[in-house]
C-alpha cells in the first residue's frame, strides 16, 4: 500500500529533517560569527562523546520522557493537557513532603513512596481540568493553562512562606535526608561494572522512565483500558455506542497523563536537587508537548524525541560553556528542530515520496501502458 | 588563569544584578585587555556542571551570581581547592570561597528616606518581581525608611507574579505603577528586574518620581527618577576579577560603609534630590554605620516589623 | 464619589490591559475559524513587540514602527502556513516552535543591532504611540457621571486600543456579513464544501492565517511601543496563551471575545488593585458551608461526583480549618499574596465551571486538509 | 423507451459529456483504467458497480475533485481541462456527493451562495439567492427552508439543497452520487420526478446507485463498472435487472430474499410506552410499545427522524428513556448515561447501528480491533490483565472468512474497506455473538447488490436460529422482503402494524406519512 519502506519513514525523513534544521541554525551561527562545524561538533562531542555527556543527555531526556508521556496517553483519548508544567510542579511537591517528613532508611523504600507522591499530587493537579472537561464540557486546554498558573502560586506560597528553611535566601526546601537520595547511574552501572560519570546528574529515575514507556505501551496497546481510550479518541459517537463511558475515560485518562507529569519530580526534585526549588519544571512541560507530538504519542517515539532533546539541552549547554554563543540561539537551535522535524516533515516526505515511486514504479505490477497524449 | 562567570537563570541581562555582574566582568576585561569565560545558565542542573567544567578547565577565580548556587558550590568547593571562588548574595563556609553579601535593605532603607521625602502626596509604592525572601528584604528596608522619615506615610506593596515571567513582565509593571498611583502613590520604588523598567516608564509618564534598583538608572528617564539604590555587584566582580586568583576568602559584606549598596545622585537627579534630602540621608547614613541605628533585616528573622 | 472614582480606574487599567488580549484573541479566532489552530500567538506578539521598537526606535516613527512589527509577525504566520497548511504539518508543533523561535530569535538580534542587553533603546517623542485625548474631554468632565466616565475612561488611550476595540465590530461584521467571511467560516467548518463550490481551501487559509499575523503585529506593537517605551526580552510574558483561553472561553466569537477578554482584563485590574487584601474568618466558614453544600450535591449524584467533589472538599476543609486555628475565629485573615495573585485563574475556572460550559471548535480545526492520500 | 440518442433537443446528436482514456491511481491502487463514456444531453445516464469500483473517483474526476493521470475530458464538443471544481463549475457540470458537501451550521441559504455570491457583501446576495431559490423550488418543487440550518434538517432536505447549489449555479450537467441511499421511497420518488423535469428541460444527469430498480425505472442509458474498468454501456431499455446485476458482480445474483415461514417461540424483547426526550428537549418517542419473539424478524418503517434511531439507541443502552423494556423477561435500567451498552451486550443484545462509520465501526482501528468494539471486556479477548490481540486476531480471520470480507487483511484500518466489506465486519461481530436479540439499523445502505444478497441471507439465517430481530430500514423493500411483522413509526409513535404478504409499498408510504385514517 504504501509508497515508502517503513525505514524512510521513521528513520530518513527525521534524519533529513534534522539536517535541514541543523543546517539553518549553522546559518544563524555564521551569521554572529561562529564556526557552525565547530558548534556541531561541540555538541555531539559534548552530549553524546562521554559518559559524562551522556550523563546529562539522559538525565534531560528522563524529565522529557515523563512529560511527553503525559502529553501522549491525554493524546491517545484527543484531549490536549497543556498542564504537564503544573501537574509536574504539584508532583514536585509531593516528592518533597515524603521525603522531608517521613523518616525513611534506605533510598529503595524512600523511592516507591516518592513515586506514588509525585503520581498522587500530579494526578490530583489533572483532576479538576479533567472533571470539568467530563462533566461540564469545559475546555481542558483553557483549565490546564489555567492551573499552570495556579499552580506557581501555590508553590511560590509554600516555597517561600512555608517549606522553606528560616535562614535560607532560596526559595527552595530544605535538602532531603540523605537517605532519600537517588543512586545515580555511576552508582548504578557500577554494579554491573560499566564506568559511567560520577559527575552526571542522570540517575536510576531514567530506568524507571523507560519503565514508565513500556507499562503506557502495554496500557494503551494491550489492555482494556488502553483500547477504551484510543476508541473514544477516535470517535466519541462510536465509543458510546460500544458502552465506553467518555466522562469515565476522560477522567481516567487525565489522571495518568497528570500522574505520569507528576513522576518527574523523581527525577529532578529527588534525583538532582535533592531538595524542592521555584520552577524546577523549568519548561519541560512545554518540552512534552513537542516531545509527545514529534513522537507521534506513542511511547516508543516519545522517547526517541526525549533522547533528541535531551541531546539539544546538553549540546546547547556545551556550546555556551565552550563557545561565545548565547543561550538565546541555542534557543533558536531548538525551535528549528522542533519545526523541521515536527510540523515541516512533509516538506522532505513529498519529495522523498515521489522518488521512491519513481525506483518502484517499474518493478510493480506492470500496468497497462496510459495512453500517450 | 582566565576567571569565569557564571549568570544565573535570569540570563546576563536581566536588567537586575545579573546585567550588573556582567557589567563589572566587562569593565575589568575593557580596562586589562583580558578576556573571561561566562556562561549563561539555563537549567538548574547546569549549576554543578559550569562550576565543574569551569574548574576543571581551570579558570581561576570563579565568579557566581546568585543565592541559588550555595548548594552546589557546597558539593563542589572541596573538589577543587585550588580554585578561588566567590558567590554573591549567599554565605557558603568553605576555605576557597569568598562570600559576598549586600546589605540591600540599608541601601532601600535610605531611598525610602527620599521617597517620603520626595512625596507630598504621603503615599509610596513599592513594586517587586516575584515574591522571594531577597525583594522581601529590599521593601521591608524600603519601608522603615519610608516610616523613619515620615511616620505617617503610606506603602503601598505589589508583587509582579510568581512564575519567572514576573521578572520580565514591563506591561504589569506598568499597571501596577498606574494602579499604585490611583491609590496616591507618587513615588514608586521598583525592585523587579525588566518589570522595573514598565514601572519607570509609566512613572516618567504619569510625571510621578521613581526609584530605580541596582545600577544606577537615573539616566533612563532623566528628571523622573528619583534616585537608584545601587547594589555594586559590579564591584565586587570587579574585585574579584582583579584580585585574581589569590583573592581573599571569607565573608564580606557589602554595606553602606563600604560603598556596597547606596543611593546614587548625578546630574540627571541632582534637580530632584534637595539638600533637605540629603542633609538626613547622609545622617541617617552615618548614624547606620556607626550602628546608631539598625535597620530590620527581613532575612534575620523572616518577618518586618513595619509594613 | 470615591468608588466611582476607583472603579473607573479599574475599568481604565481593565481596558489596557484587554487590549492585547483582544487583538490577539482575534488574530487567534480567524485563525482558528478558519480551521488553523494557533498556538503561536505569543511568538507573532513577541516578534511583533521587537520589530516595531525596533525600527520605531530607527525611524523615529511609531507607524513605521507598527507596519514593521506587522511584517514581522506576517512572516511568522507565514511559516506557521507553510508548515500547517503547504506541508500539512502539525498546526501545534508548528506553533510551540514559533514561540521558542521568537523567543530566542528577538533577544538575539536586538543583542545585534543595539547592544543593549537584549532590550531596545527607550523610544521618545514620536518613536512612541502616546495617549489621545478625545475631543471635549476637558469640558465634559464637569457633567456628573457622564463626564468622569468620558473623560477618564473612553478618553485617553493610545489609538491602537481604540483599533483593537473597533477590531471587534469589524471582525463581526467581516465574518458574518461578507463573501470573504462565509468562506472563511465555511473553511474552518468543512474545507471539503468549499473545495467542491470552486473556491481554493489553500488561499482562504492563508488569507486567515495572515490577518492573523495582522493582528498578532499590532497586538505586540501595542506592548512595545504604546504601553511601553521599547522591547524587553519575553515581555509579552504569556499573554499569548491567556488570550487563546480566552478564545475557546468565546466559543470562537467576536463579540464573546470582547466579554472575556474584557472579564480578563478585569480580574487582571482587581488583581493589580487589590493584591494585599484581608478576609475575615466568616469568610473561612463561608467557605465551609459552599464545601458542605458542594458535598451535597456531590452526594445526590453520580460516584464520579463523589470522588472529585468529595476529594475537593476535604482538602479545603482542611485549608479552612487551618486558617481557623491559625487566626482565631473572629481575626481578620490575610490571604497571602501569591495566592490572591491567582484568583484571575481561579476565577476564569469558576466561571468556566458555573457559567459557560461546553465550546465546540470549528469542526475541520486542526486537520489539514487532505483531498487524496 | 425511446432511443436515447436521439430523444430530447434537435442537437440532441452531440455528446454533452465525453471522456477518453481516463485513468487514475491512488498510489497502488487504480482506480480508474482508460475509461470511455459518452452522455447525451437530455438523458439520464446510470453508472453501477460493486463498492469500489470506481464509481465516485470518476465523477470526482470529472467534477474536479480528483485530478485524472490520463485521459481527456470533452463538454459540449470542447476539449476542457478541469484542474478544479472552479473549472467544473465553469463549463456547466455540478455535482452531489454521496457524502454531502455541506455546512452543517451553515443555513440553506448560506450553503447554496457559498462560493457563487455576487459582490463582496452577503446582504445582497442573500436576498438576491432568496428569490431565486425561490423560484427554483417553485419551478421544480424542492421545497426548502431557506432559513433552516443544515444539522437541523433531515438527510432528504439536504440533498435537495445540494441539487438547488447546483441549479444555483446554473448547471447543464447534474452528476448525483447514490442519491437515493438516505431517502425514503416517497423522498426518492420525489427525486426522479424532479430529475425527469431536468430532462426534459434538456440537462445531462448522470445516476449511480446501487439500486436496480432506479436504473430500470429511471435512466435512459447504464455503464456498468468492475474493478476500476467500464465493463458495459447499454441502452436500459434493452437490459434487465438480472443481466445489470450479472455484469457488475460477475456472477448471477439472487435479486430476491428467500425465506421459510417464521416459527416465533417466545417473547424476547418488551417494550412498554417508552418515551425519549434529547438534549435539545425535544420528545423523540412518545410512548412505544411492542414485542418481539424469538425465531421472527420485526420490520421498523419510516422516514428517517421518526423515531427508529433512538429507539435503537435506547435498546442498544447509549440513550436514555422512561418506560420499560424487558429482555427475556427482565427489567432493563433505562436511566444510565450513556453507558450501559456493556451491560446490554451481556444481557445477548447485539446492535448493528445505522452510521456504521460513526458508531459501528472506529475507522482508523484494524479490522482486527474493530472486531473487540463493544466485546473488549469479553474473556474471550483477555489474558490476565492484559487483552488477548492473537485471540483476537484468529477469530478476526476467521470471521473475516465467514462473512468473505475482502480483502480478508485482518491487519487493514477500517476505513479503507469499501462501505459493504465495513458492513459485513460489523455483521460478524455482531451476529457471531449468537445474541438472543440483535437490532440492526439501515444493513444495506450503500451497499452493493452482490453484499446485499448476503447480508440478507445471514440475517435470515440468524432468525431461523431462533432468534429475536429488530430490523430498522427507509428501504421499503428491504423491510417488505425480510420482515415477518412490519410496524410503521411516524413522530416518535407507532402508526400500526402489518403483516408483509398483507400490505405494500403504497400502504406503508401513507402510514410513514402520518396518514392513519386514509391507511386504514
Ligand atoms: N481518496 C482516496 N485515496 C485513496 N484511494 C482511494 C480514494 N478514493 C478511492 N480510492 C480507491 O479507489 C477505488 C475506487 O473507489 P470509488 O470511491 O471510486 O468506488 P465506488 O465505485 O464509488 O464505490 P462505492 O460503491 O462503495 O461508492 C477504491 O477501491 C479505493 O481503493
Ligand atoms: N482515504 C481513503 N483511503 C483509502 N481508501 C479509501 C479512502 N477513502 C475511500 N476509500 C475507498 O473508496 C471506496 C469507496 O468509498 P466511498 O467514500 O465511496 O464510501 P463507501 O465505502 O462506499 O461508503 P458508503 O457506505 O457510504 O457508500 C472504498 O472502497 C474505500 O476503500
Ligand atoms: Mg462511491
Ligand atoms: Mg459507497
Amino acid at each position: 500500500m504504501d509508497a515508502m519502506p517503513k525505514w524512510a519513514e521513521v528513520i530518513l525523513i527525521p534524519l533529513i529533517s534534522l539536517i535541514l534544521a541543523f543546517f539553518l541554525s549553522g546559518l544563524v551561527i555564521l551569521a554572529i560569527g561562529e564556526n557552525p562545524i565547530r558548534a556541531l561538533q561541540i555538541m555531539i562531542s559534548g552530549a553524546l562523546g562521554s559518559t559524562y555527556g551522556w550523563g546529562y543527555t539522559l538525565y534531560y531526556a528522563t524529565n522529557f520522557i515523563f512529560t511527553g508521556l503525559a502529553v501522549a496517553v491525554a493524546f491517545q483519548a484527543r484531549l490536549f493537557n497543556i498542564g504537564g508544567e503544573g501537574q509536574a510542579a504539584l508532583g514536585g511537591l509531593g516528592v518533597a513532603l515524603i521525603c522531608l517528613y517521613i523518616p525513611f532508611p534506605h533510598w529503595t523504600m524512600a523511592l516507591p513512596a516518592a513515586i506514588l507522591g509525585a503520581a498522587i499530587f500530579g494526578a490530583f493537579w489533572a483532576m479538576i481540568p479533567g472533571y470539568l472537561q467530563a462533566r461540564l464540557g469545559v475546555h481542558v486546554v483553557i483549565t490546564t493553562i489555567m492551573f499552570n498558573f495556579i499552580g506557581a502560586s501555590i508553590l511560590n506560597y509554600l516555597l517561600v512562606d512555608i517549606l522553606r528553611p528560616p535562614t535560607s535566601m532560596n526559595p527552595a526546601t530544605a535538602r532531603f535526608p540523605d537517605a532519600t537520595n537517588l543512586p545515580s547511574l555511576h552508582d548504578v552501572l557500577s554494579v554491573v561494572g560499566i564506568p559511567f560519570s560520577r559527575a552526571a546528574p542522570a540517575n536510576i529515575s531514567f530506568f524507571i522512565a523507560i519503565l514508565a514507556c513500556i507499562v503506557i505501551w502495554v496500557l494503551i496497546w494491550h489492555t482494556r483500558l488502553g483500547y477504551q481510550i484510543r476508541a473514544f479518541g477516535q470517535s466519541e459517537s462510536a465509543a458510546k455506542y460500544a458502552g465506553i463511558s467518555p466522562e469515565k475515560i476522560i477522567m481516567v485518562t487525565m489522571l495518568i497523563s497528570g500522574g505520569l507529569a507528576g513522576m518527574m519530580a523523581i527525577n529532578n526534585v529527588m534525583g538532582e536537587a535533592e531538595r524542592l526549588v521555584q520552577n524546577a519544571v523549568e519548561g519541560a512541560g512545554f518540552i512534552g508537548i513537542a516531545v509527545a507530538l514529534m513522537g507521534r504519542s506513542h511511547p516508543i517515539g516519545v522517547f526517541l524525541a526525549a533522547i533528541l532533546f535531551g541531546f539539544l539541552y546538553q549540546g546547547g549547554a556545551e556550546l555556551s560553556l565552550e563557545t561565545s554563543i548565547p543561550s538565546d540561539l541555542i534557543v533558536v537551535i531548538q525551535a528549528l528542530v522542533i519545526l523541521f522535524t515536527g510540523a515541516l516533515d512533509d516538506m522532505v516526505r513529498a519529495p522523498l515520496k515521489s522518488m521512491f515511486l519513481m525506483f518502484r514504479k517499474p518493478e510493480a505490477t506492470p500496468k497497462a501502458p496510459k495512453p500517450a497524449e | 588563569a582566565e576567571p569565569a562567570i557564571i549568570f544565573d537563570l535570569g540570563g546576563k541581562f536581566d536588567k537586575s544584578f545579573n546585567e550588573a555582574a556582567f557589567g563589572g566582568a566587562t569593565r575589568w576585561a575593557e580596562e586589562t585587555g583580558n578576556t573571561f569565560r561566562e556562561i549563561e545558565l539555563q537549567s538548574e542542573a547546569q549549576r554543578e556542571q559550569a562550576l565543574r567544567r569551569f574548574a576543571e578547565g581551570g579558570s581561576n577565580p570563579i565568579v557566581m551570581t546568585g543565592f541559588a548556587f550555595a548548594d552546589a558550590l557546597t558539593e563542589v568547593a572541596d573538589d577543587y581547592p585550588d580554585t578561588s571562588f566567590v558567590l554573591i548574595d549567599m554565605v557558603v563556609d568553605k576555605p576557597n570561597v569568598r562570600s559576598v553579601v549586600f546589605n540591600e535593605h540599608e541601601g532601600s532603607y535610605l531611598v525610602g528616606m527620599m521617597a517620603a521625602k520626595a512625596s507630598e502626596s504621603g503615599t509610596v509604592g513599592f513594586i517587586g518581581g516575584m515574591d522571594i525572601p531577597l525583594i522581601r528584604k529590599f521593601a521591608c528596608g524600603y519601608v522603615q525608611g519610608v516610616k523613619a522619615a515620615n511616620p505617617d506615610a503610606k506603602v503601598i506593596q505589589n508583587m509582579t507574579g510568581t512564575t519567572p515571567a514576573a521578572w520580565n513582565d514591563p506591561v504589569k509593571g506598568s499597571e501596577l505603577t498606574k494602579a499604585q498611583i490611583s491609590q496616591g502613590a507618587d513615588v514608586v520604588y521598583a525592585a523587579a528586574g525588566g518589570t522595573g523598567v514598565g514601572v519607570l516608564q509609566t512613572a516618567a509618564d504619569e510625571n510621578i518620581l521613581s526609584i530605580g534598583v541596582d545600577s544606577n538608572q537615573n539616566h533612563l528617564h532623566p528628571g523622573k527618577v528619583l534616585t537608584s539604590m545601587v547594589k555594586r555587584v559590579d564591584n565586587a566582580v570587579y574585585a574579584a576579577f582583579t584580585e585574581g586568583p589569590g583573592l581573599e576568602k571569607g565573608f564580606q559584606v557589602m554595606g553602606l560603609n563600604n560603598d556596597g549598596v547606596g543611593y546614587a545622585v548625578d546630574d540627571n537627579n541632582a534637580t530632584l534630590v534637595t539638600a533637605d534630602m540629603t542633609a538626613a540621608v547622609e545622617e541617617a547614613k552615618a548614624k547606620i554605620v556607626s550602628g546608631e541605628i539598625t535597620v530590620h533585616d527581613y532575612m534575620s528573622d523572616n518577618s518586618c516589623p513595619v509594613n | 464619589m470615591d468608588i466611582f472614582i476607583t472603579i473607573l480606574q479599574i475599568l481604565d487599567s481593565t481596558l489596557r490591559l484587554a487590549t492585547p488580549l483582544l487583538l490577539a484573541c482575534l488574530a487567534g479566532l480567524f485563525s482558528e475559524r478558519a480551521g488553523i489552530f494557533d498556538i503561536g500567538l505569543e511568538g507573532k506578539m513577541l516578534a511583533a513587540a521587537f520589530m516595531s521598537a525596533a525600527i520605531a526606535f530607527v525611524t523615529g516613527s511609531a507607524w513605521i514602527g507598527l507596519a514593521a512589527g506587522i511584517g514581522a509577525s506576517l512572516v511568522f504566520s507565514l511559516i506557521h502556513g507553510l508548515a500547517s497548511i503547504t506541508f500539512r504539518g502539525n498546526q501545534l508543533i508548528s506553533g510551540v516552535a514559533l514561540n521558542m523561535l521568537a523567543l530566542g530569535l528577538t533577544v538575539l538580534i536586538a543583542q545585534g543591532w543595539f547592544s543593549q542587553a537584549g532590550r531596545t533603546p527607550t523610544l521618545i517623542g514620536d518613536a512612541r504611540f502616546t495617549s489621545l485625548t478625545l475631543p471635549f474631554a476637558e469640558t465634559l468632565s464637569v457633567i456628573p457621571i457622564l463626564g468622569p466616565i468620558y473623560k477618564e475612561l473612553i478618553s485617553g488611550h493610545s489609538i491602537l486600543v481604540y483599533i483593537a476595540f473597533l477590531m471587534v465590530p469589524v471582525t463581526w461584521w467581516v465574518l458574518y456579513r461578507t463573501r470573504f467571511g462565509l468562506r472563511l467560516r465555511a473553511v474552518g467548518e468543512n474545507p471539503a464544501a468549499v473545495d467542491t463550490a470552486g473556491i481554493s481551501v489553500i488561499w482562504l487559509r492563508y488569507a486567515a492565517v495572515m490577518i492573523c499575523g495582522v493582528l498578532c503585529g499590532i497586538a505586540g506593537t501595542y506592548l512595545s511601543t504604546s504601553i511601553q517605551a521599547g522591547f524587553t526580552d519575553n515581555m509579552t510574558a504569556n499573554r499569548g496563551y491567556i488570550a487563546l483561553a480566552a478564545l475557546i472561553f468565546a466559543k470562537w466569537r467576536p463579540w464573546y471575545a470582547l466579554g472575556a477578554c474584557l472579564l480578563f482584563g478585569f480580574f487582571f485590574a482587581i488583581d493589580n488593585r487589590f493584591q494585599n487584601i484581608s478576609l475575615y474568618a466568616w469568610l473561612a466558614i463561608a467557605l465551609l458551608i459552599l464545601i458542605a453544600a458542594l458535598l451535597f450535591f456531590a452526594a445526590r449524584k453520580s460516584r464520579l461526583d463523589m470522588f472529585v467533589l468529595g476529594t475537593l472538599g476535604t482538602i479545603s476543609a482542611a485549608i479552612a480549618i487551618l486558617i481557623w486555628t491559625t487566626n482565631g475565629l473572629a481575626g481578620s485573615v490575610v490571604i497571602p499574596g501569591q495566592l490572591m495573585q491567582s484568583l484571575p485563574y481561579v476565577l476564569t475556572v469558576v466561571i468556566l465551571a458555573g457559567f459557560v460550559g461546553k465550546a465546540t471548535p470549528p469542526k475541520a480545526g486542526g486537520e489539514p486538509y487532505i483531498k487524496e492520500r | 423507451m425511446a432511443n436515447p440518442e436521439t430523444k430530447g433537443r434537435p442537437d440532441g446528436a452531440v455528446p454533452s459529456i465525453e471522456l477518453r482514456g481516463i485513468s487514475k491511481s491512488f498510489g497502488p491502487v487504480q482506480a480508474n483504467k482508460d475509461i470511455t463514456l459518452r452522455v447525451m444531453p437530455g438523458t439520464i445516464h446510470g453508472i453501477i458497480g460493486e463498492n469500489g469500483a470506481g464509481k465516485s473517483t470518476l465523477m470526482s474526476i470529472l467534477y474536479g475533485f480528483y485530478k485524472a493521470d490520463a485521459g481527456e475530458i470533452i463538454i459540449n464538443r470542447k476539449p476542457t481541462t478541469i484542474p478544479d471544481s472552479q473549472a467544473a463549475i465553469a463549463a456547466g457540470i455540478g455535482m452531489v456527493f454521496q457524502h454531502f458537501k455541506l455546512v452543517e451550521n451553515f443555513s440553506v441559504l448560506e450553503n447554496v451562495i457559498l462560493g457563487a455570491e455576487d459582490g463582496g457583501l452577503l446582504r445582497p446576495s442573500l436576498a438576491k439567492a432568496r428569490k431565486l431559490l425561490g423560484e427554483l423550488s417553485k419551478e421544480y418543487e424542492l421545497n426548502v427552508d431557506p432559513d433552516a440550518l443544515i444539522e437541523d434538517i433531515g438527510v432528504g432536505m439536504q440533498q435537495r439543497v445540494e441539487i438547488l447549489k447546483a441549479l444555483y449555479r446554473h448547471a447543464d450537467i447534474l452528476i448525483l452520487d447514490e442519491p437515493t441511499g438516505v431517502l425514503t421511497p416517497s423522498e426518492a420518488d420525489h427525486l426522479f420526478r424532479i430529475l425527469n423535469g431536468l430532462k426534459d428541460e434538456g440537462k445531462t444527469i448522470i445516476l449511480i446507485t446501487h439500486k436496480l430498480r432506479e436504473i430500470m425505472d429511471i435512466t435512459d442509458t447504464v455503464s456498468v463498472m468492475r474493478r476500476g474498468e467500464m465493463t458495459a454501456t447499454v441502452k436500459t431499455s434493452e437490459t434487465s435487472p438480472e443481466q445489470l446485476a450479472e455484469l457488475m458482480v460477475g456472477r448471477k445474483v439472487l435479486l430476491r430474499v428467500e425465506k421459510r415461514p417464521a416459527q416465533p417461540g417466545a417473547k424476547v424483547l418488551e417494550v412498554e410506552n417508552l418515551r425519549v426526550i434529547d438534549e435539545k428537549k425535544v420528545e423523540r418517542l412518545k410512548g412505544v410499545s411492542f414485542n418481539v419473539q424469538a425465531g421472527e424478524i420485526l420490520g421498523i418503517a419510516g422516514v428517517s427522524g421518526n423515531g427508529q434511531s433512538e429507539l435503537l439507541e435506547v435498546l442498544g443502552g447509549y440513550q436514555s428513556a422512561t418506560g420499560t423494556v424487558r429482555v427475556n423477561g427482565q427489567d432493563i435500567d433505562l436511566t444510565g448515561r450513556f453507558s450501559d451498552g456493556q451491560s446490554r451486550r451481556a444481557r445477548g443484545i447485539a446492535h448493528v447501528p445505522e452510521d456504521r462509520q460513526r458508531e459501528g465501526l472506529i475507522m482508523d482501528f484494524t479490522a482486527w480491533e474493530n472486531t473487540a468494539f463493544g466485546y473488549h471486556n469479553d474473556p474471550k479477548y483477555s489474558k490476565g490483565l492484559l487483552m488477548d490481540n492473537d485471540a483476537l486476531r484468529r477469530d478476526t480471520e476467521e470471521k473475516m472468512q465467514r462473512f468473505d470480507v475482502r480483502p480478508p487483511n485482518c491487519w487493514q484500518p477500517a476505513k479503507s474497506f469499501s462501505g459493504g466489506n465495513q458492513q459485513k465486519i460489523v455483521l460478524a461481530r455482531e451476529i457471531e455473538r449468537n445474541p438472543d436479540l440483535l437490532l440492526i439499523g439501515q444493513p444495506t445502505r450503500g451497499v452493493d447488490i452482490g453484499a446485499i444478497e448476503f447480508i440478507h441471507q445471514q440475517i435470515v439465517a440468524l432468525r431461523d436460529q431462533g432468534k429475536a430481530i429488530v430490523l430498522v430500514s427507509v428501504e421499503l423493500e428491504e423491510i417488505l422482503s425480510l420482515s415477518d411483522r412490519i410496524i410503521v413509526m411516524f413522530d416518535g409513535q407507532i402508526m400500526g402494524e402489518r403483516l408483509p404478504d398483507q400490505t405494500n409499498e403504497q400502504e406503508l408510504g401513507l402510514l410513514m406519512a402520518g396518514m392513519k385514517g386514509q391507511a386504514a
